[in-house]
């Protein structure tokens, strides 16, 4: 079998769905891998790279043309679906619940197309679980990012110059992002707070040294580990709960996501407007429409002296361990697939059914 | 002669002292044994040729045999049962032991019957004897398997105590009338090894050992006694001493199983019932105490730490650092088994462990170390559970099938760290729990760790 | 009660001995890490058997011609040798595990 | 005496001489306090933060003109000296060593100039060094900027998703600013290596955390806690030792510094071909010319994948917390110079004497 | 009667023993005190009134007086004394004891001469009291004071040697031949005295309570020597335990000077000489170890911790983090105190500090925490010296004068850490380690505190 | 030695009882902490006082006119309760800084 990796065409990505060394792996399996011309340039990785380890480096055309399989990172595009032909196996990320357009644009082309963000978060497909693999390092960048753009140092220092107080840093959102998020500001020496709908994440922030922020969550049950949608009334007791924490932080950080939906808004302009001046929120949700009100996605907006960052969850600037990461979630989810480079199409069993959107042009999942 | 006599006891009974003394310390206790094995042997060489009494050769003949047949099968016992086995064996020796103490008081009755200390003696080494006699050889039984269930007796302390009642009244009569009597003697025998089996009958397999500490010490009582028919020092103060330190190794059994004395006895029958997971029993749970976990692992060669959720929750890794150090530096060695989902998010272990400076390359990766549990001595796991739940091999109905574990059954021997029973994440029982190669050491995993730390450094 | 009061004076010396021997053997015992409790039981077990010399004594003074006596007393001597050295010898294998590293 | 506080204009530059609570400070003690007007803007202090604690906001020329003293942090330019008058005392680094045209046009003016950077490096004197305290915050900014500009992760992570190898960072020059770039290095979980020409930096070095590579320094004795210019022989030697480590590094930063002379070279071009593709170099020597051959001040240089980024010492960036740092200083400085806010002019005493460069337009210093 | 009195010694004998058993646990020690007073009281008690002889009041009324009279002394002494002042009342005391069993010994002599072992004990305990008693005043002179300097004599050990020889074979003949004579007895007395005083007078006062200790055990064992003679058991026993126990305290306390029995009392003259720093004499170095050092921290009320460089270079972050929070949790108020140049970079402590998770609230800065110095029980210097140096306030050559320090002078009780003498960053002495307040725990920072916390878990 | 081995042929539980007490003085003061090394000290110096019950013996059988008998006695007993009074009461004090704390 052929697997054909493109180079991401998304504005600002640098990542590439297979690394060489993954690449090394699959071809020691018995696949037969292309990679578009400067793939994996922004990860670092270099086409001599992938050549050393007998991967093809051809044109874009060549590589929709010959590979039966097709990998990307990003959802393919309309750009990407006029060169996909019937038959082809499309692997990326394709939030079909929130894109239904694109599935059916797939389908249209009579491909067959699995995505990799609908991999159910069960025990046995951790290790293809690219949210876990790719939020865990956005929620480190994030703090490196915030750590960057402030005017003011994370820890504590007494010096003979005058004692520098710990910076506050403000975490919303305890999933994986949170999590990695609360280790990182905890390690450079900050005060991290932080604030999650579900009560059984306060444990688990606290395991990283945070404090947790307790909103009281009746009636605000998750389902299956995710968060459903808080009510108006929970968003009220998490603003009185909080607000005293978010004046005087330096830095927040926001992750909190449902699945499938618009992100809640947790910080109205209200609240950035009696915040600190001189802090920052890094908004990861942006794309998702922003955990704060007034944030742009892949922008940076000044009000009143807080700078607000509207980023997404994909941690595209820490590229090489993210193509790393993603790389060998996709190997393991291949080999999942696959006997022996052959696809096993068990449609019963939970991953591939979950996954597999569209089969040779029929949409199995909306 | 007599002189040279006494002063063989006086050194044997030293032997006694720093014999015992030194059986209290992991690296002198061998070397403690043999001190009191060769005072003993002096004692009894003594006692058999160091006297001015005419005997006829035919009865060194006999005493040589006895002792010519008693070292043989002793000696081969011991050096061929299974380790598994050994607290069954002292618990038969020791009867052996009650019932030589009995022996002697059957002969020497009728001889000195008419002086009321003698006859006192005599009476208490024949019950005693028999006590211990008759309770040690249940005690094996139900160590051996031979006696398994636990025998439920209605009535049972009321007719206990009256027995015992009986028994004390009996001698005292006995005593008092001076009675030369051989059947009423057997008569008190007899209900002294009644005693002793309605004493161990009802008492639970886990509490034997606890049982068989404290009939030993009862041997000890009943040596002294006749030491004191005899006036011989070398067994009066003998006796005592495994008699006192008997009854305190006894409490401390008891508190390294959690129980009083009195509730091991009576009430509590111990030995918890098994549970039962899914279709399957498991077994029953082992616990141990930080004292034996650090002994156990001081001389080990190999351990790997298996740290969990657990870990980050009771913030202990600057304490599992302290352990990691403290034993390479005693040449064991050590490494972390990192499963890749151990903890909440990933890289949850490498942030807690790099926190208290664990040197990076003390870290496995899973697919690293598991080839090399088979050759592990002990497996320390440390607030993790489903990343070592052998139902992720075994069990296709559980949540976790399919997901790769750390293979630490395959190790020697598992010693478990975890507060109490509790699921982990994905809420199922772990089977792991209930090997017979796994001792659990229950407490908050900082607060055990402190003190297992502590113990190491104490040895 | 008295005849317990004339016990301890008629053998003060042998009172002073027991009390002394039961304060030693507290004072060596208390404080033994767990691992060590059954070598140490079974040691304890061992000693025990210094009831043998109490045996051999009846051996020694027995009246050849009473055969009772002697066959009790060989039993005996037998039961309280077997209580030795095997008590010693079980004891010796379990602290095995104790053994230094090379 | 009144005191004016002067808005920087150097590039890039976001500190301020005075925040607003050592203004407060000075004004306790019975100065009068002027600052222009968006003098702490960029260190997030608003003119309103100023005016809170009684200073007047001016604007530029009336400042000059009404002052007694003069504040800044970065040298009087010839713009700045043009509105000075005679008998002005002017207080703020001025690098006499470097650059004697700029003493001579202050002496020109016949004002009288301190120099922060020449305080001596005694005991007593610690609590006004400009240099550690400044250099400290830059150590720590250096190695968020390299986090910021990697495409890797700092810490070891196993995970589900395959683990990760913690980055490695080389550090020369275990100064101020090496010491604390190990420790932020070291905190984010990296492995740390480090060298310096002066041997008695191992054991500080080590006391963070970081692997010394020691150079033999037979015949580099440093001066009174400083670095003397290195031999080529040294230069040499040190290129064989770290060699090894620097072409395995993923974050390399350069501190070293030789008081009043130009940056020693230590990574050279042909060093730089050789390092792994995706590498960092943060120069902070970059305005003495640089550590890496091929850094230029301000840019970021990418030489065969490796990105070299050229700055200086001064933590910029890390403005509020640097001006609290520096205003203490300068606080401490001017307690020290003064008696109940009149000069004491004791030239016999060391720091005094040292720091005095011009004093009413006769050169003391050069 | 005579059993009465028996069983008063018996329970005197046994709260002798648990009385010494609970002095060697701080919780305990007054209360096994107070256990031990109470049976020497009916010891006492028991001995002037059971008894069948017929006591003219007169001897009575002596009795009674003498009592009074060396009870109101002795309690009027004891609760007058300053606490420095009381190892030499203890000396004191211990030679009035030796002096009473010399004393009972002249009057027994010629009573019981003619008995060879009354004989032998009786001129036992003369010599053995005359050389406690002599050598006690000796060491109670050199600890007051009055005895100032070392006194060297020539030919220090042949001379001893040979008195000692001489006493023996004196005391050997006195009892072979069994002369009765009082001059005789006189002589001896007197060369035990002299013996006493040559024992003793060239030993440094350094060492003094390692002499006392040795003096006491050795009025331990005279005291038993005259209960053989009265064959008086509580005196027996009690004199015995004594003796061995003040043997074993000998030796504890040798070790912890880290000095040998044989090095105190013979060779090395204890006590170093006074450093001098500049133009002053600094005074000497009083040297702890873990063990004092926690029992100080474990009955503080108020600990402040000040570490320094040395405390990086150890790498002991994570043990003083171990020790705050043991402390904390026994109800000491600690805090740390982090002077802004401690280490080699600025918020060199903080990264330290916050790398094993200290609690930033408790880490107060040297403005703050100076005044509160004089409030404060105990310091403990961890690594640090420069900043805790007081040459920055007295001594204007000095290079770090000028600077601000940490005031801890200022303490009730200041604990340095380090590994030796060694100077810090400025290179100069420091007069604080000779400060009469401070104690020095040497040692590697690391390696200390680990000892220090595993004393405190033991307590 | 054969005065010595004759003694103990004598006194055989005297000896046991010198040998036992000489174990538990052993047993119960290893291990003690350095700071209570003088207070153990100097109860332990109130202990050996003990020799005052035979100074009080020595007064009990004194012949009321030997006035020397006497007299040493009456200084015999002063000095032995000074030792034991004092011993025990400036023990006391030295434990004083044991005090739990509130
Ligand atoms: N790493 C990730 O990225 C990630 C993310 C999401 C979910 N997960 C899941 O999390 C689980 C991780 O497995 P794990 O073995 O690390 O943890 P686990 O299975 O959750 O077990 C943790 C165990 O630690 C014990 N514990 C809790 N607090 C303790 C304390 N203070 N002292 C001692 N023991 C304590 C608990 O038992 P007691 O209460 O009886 O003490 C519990 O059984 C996996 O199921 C994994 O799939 C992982
Ligand atoms: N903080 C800064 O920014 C900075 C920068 C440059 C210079 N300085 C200077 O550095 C000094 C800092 O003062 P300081 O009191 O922290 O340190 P210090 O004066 O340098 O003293 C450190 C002491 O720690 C002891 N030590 C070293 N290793 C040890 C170990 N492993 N265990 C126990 N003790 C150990 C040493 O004595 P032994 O060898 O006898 O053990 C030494 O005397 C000041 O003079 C300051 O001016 C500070
Ligand atoms: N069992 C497994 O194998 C497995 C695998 C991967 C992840 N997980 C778990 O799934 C969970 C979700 O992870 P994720 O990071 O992808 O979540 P996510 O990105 O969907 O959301 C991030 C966080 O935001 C929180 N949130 C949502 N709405 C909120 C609101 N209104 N206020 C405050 N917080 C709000 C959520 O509770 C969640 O913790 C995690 O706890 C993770 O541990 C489990
Ligand atoms: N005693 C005090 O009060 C005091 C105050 C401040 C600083 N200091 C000390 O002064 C020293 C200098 O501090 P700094 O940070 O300002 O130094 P710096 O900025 O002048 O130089 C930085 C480092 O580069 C090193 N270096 C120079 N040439 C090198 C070469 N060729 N190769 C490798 N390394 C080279 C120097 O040794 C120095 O450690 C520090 O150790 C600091 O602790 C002391």
């Amino acid at each position: 079998m052929k697997i054909g990796v493109l180079k991401e065409t998304q504005d600002g990505e640098r990542r590439v769905a297979i690394t060489p060394t993954i690449a090394k792996q699959l071809i020691a399996v018995g696949f037969e891998i292309l990679a578009e011309e400067g793939a994996g340039e922004n990860s670092s990785f270099k086409d001599s790279d992938y050549t050393d380890v007998n991967v093809t480096i051809e044109k874009r055309a060549v590589i929709f043309h010959e590979a039966e399989i097709l990998l990307k990172i990003n959802p393919f595009d309309e750009e990407d679906l006029k060169l996909v032909d019937e038959g082809q196996i499309l692997i990326s990320k394709l939030y079909h619940k929130s894109d239904p357009e694109l599935i059916k644009a797939i389908a249209a082309r009579g491909a067959t197309a699995f995505s990799m963000d609908a991999i159910p978060r069960i025990s046995r497909a951790q290790d293809m679980d690219v949210l876990s693999s790719q939020n865990n390092l956005a929620g480190y960048k994030a703090v490196i990012l915030g750590a960057f753009e402030m005017t003011k140092i994370f820890p504590l220092m007494m010096t003979s110059a005058g004692t520098i107080a710990p910076s506050r840093v403000l975490i919303y959102g305890v999933g994986v992002a949170g999590l990695q998020a609360i280790a990182t500001a905890k390690r450079l020496g900050a005060v991290v707070e932080a604030t999650d709908i579900r009560s059984e994440t306060k444990e688990q922030a606290e395991s990283l040294g945070a404090k947790f922020i307790l909103v009281d969550n009746a009636g605000e049950e998750s389902e299956g580990g995710y968060a459903k949608e808080a009510s108006a009334d929970y968003a009220q007791r998490q603003k009185e709960a909080v607000n005293k924490s978010l004046f005087q932080a330096d830095l927040v950080i926001t992750t909190a996501n449902i699945p499938g939906r618009k992100a809640p808004v947790l910080i109205t302009e209200e609240q950035v407007l009696q915040m600190k001046n001189g802090a920052v929120i890094i908004d990861l949700a942006a794309a998702q429409g922003g955990n704060c009100e007034v944030s742009e996605i892949n922008k940076t907006v000044i009000r009143n002296g807080v700078k607000v960052i509207g980023t997404s969850i994909d941690p595209k600037s820490v590229s090489t361990n993210a193509s790393d990461l993603y790389a060998k979630n996709i190997y393991n989810y291949i080999r999942h697939l696959t006997e022996e480079t052959k696809f096993k199409w068990d449609l019963e069993e939970e991953i591939t059914d979950e996954t597999l959107i569209v089969k040779d042009g029929t949409i199995r999942k909306n | 002669m007599d002189i040279l006599l006494n002063i063989i006891y006086l050194i044997a009974t030293i032997t006694f002292i720093v014999g015992l003394k030194k059986l209290g310390h992991p690296e002198t206790a061998k070397k403690g044994n043999l001190i009191a094995a060769s005072g003993m042997g002096l004692a009894i060489l003594g006692t058999i040729f160091i006297h001015e009494l005419a005997v006829p050769p035919l009865i060194y003949i006999l005493i040589g045999l006895a002792i010519l047949i008693g070292s043989i099968i002793g000696w081969l016992i011991a050096i061929k049962v299974e380790m598994t086995k050994m607290p069954e064996l002292v618990s038969l020796f020791n009867g052996f032991g009650g019932a030589s103490a009995a022996l002697i008081g059957l002969v020497e009755y009728s001889k000195n019957v008419s002086d009321v200390t003698q006859a006192t003696t005599i009476v208490a080494g024949v019950i005693i004897g028999a006590i211990t006699f008759s309770g040690s050889l249940i005690a094996w039984g139900k160590l051996n398997g031979s006696l398994k269930s636990v025998v439920k007796i209605p009535f049972y302390n009321p007719i206990n105590n009256l027995l015992f009642i009986g028994i004390i009244a009996f001698a005292a009569f006995m005593i008092a009338t001076g009675v030369d009597s051989q059947l009423l003697l057997y008569a008190l025998l007899a209900s002294g090894l009644a005693y002793g089996v309605l004493f161990v009958l009802p008492i639970g397999g886990a509490d034997m050992p606890v049982v068989i500490s404290l009939l030993n010490s009862l041997t000890g009582i009943a040596a002294a006694i006749t030491g004191i028919l005899y006036d011989n020092m070398v067994m009066l103060v003998g006796g005592i001493l495994v008699g006192s330190a008997g009854i305190i190794l006894t409490i401390a059994m008891c508190k390294a199983m959690n129980r009083t004395l009195g509730s091991v006895i009576f009430g509590a029958f111990g030995g918890g019932e098994a549970a039962v997971v899914g279709n399957k029993t498991l077994g029953s749970i082992k616990s141990t105490n930080p004292s034996d976990a650090a002994i156990m692992m001081n001389y080990a060669s190999n351990v790997v730490i298996v740290p969990g959720y657990g870990l980050a929750v009771a913030q202990a890794q600057h304490v599992i650092h302290e352990l990691e150090e403290m034993l390479s530096k005693r040449g064991v060695n050590v490494k972390y088994a990192i499963h890749p989902v151990a903890g909440r998010m990933p890289g949850h272990m490498n942030v807690l462990l790099a926190e208290s400076n664990v040197e990076y390359h003390m870290l496995v990766e899973m697919d690293d170390i598991n080839p090399q549990f088979s050759n592990t001595d002990i497996v320390l796991v440390v607030g993790a559970n489903d990343v070592v739940n052998p139902a992720a091999h075994n069990d296709p109905a559980s949540p976790i099938y399919g997901m790769p574990i750390l293979d630490v059954e395959n190790a020697k021997h598992i010693i478990v760290n975890k507060r109490g029973m509790n699921a982990g994440y994905a809420g199922i029982e772990n089977e792991l729990f209930y090997n017979s190669k796994t001792s659990m050491l229950f407490g908050d995993a900082k607060a055990a760790l402190t003190d297992l730390v502590a113990e190491l450094k104490n040895m | 009660m008295t005849d317990f009061l004339q016990f301890i004076e008629d053998n003060l010396q042998i009172t002073y001995i027991l009390i002394l021997s039961i304060f030693v053997g507290i004072e060596v015992i208390k404080s033994i890490p767990a691992v060590l409790h059954t070598p140490l039981m079974s040691g304890a077990n061992a000693l025990s058997g210094v009831v043998i010399v109490g045996a051999i004594l009846v051996m020694l003074h027995a009246d050849p011609a009473d055969y009772l006596a002697l066959a009790l007393g060989f039993v005996a001597v037998v039961l309280g040798v077997l209580n030795v050295v095997g008590g010693f010898a079980v004891t010796d294998r379990m602290l095995q595990m104790f053994k230094k590293k090379k």
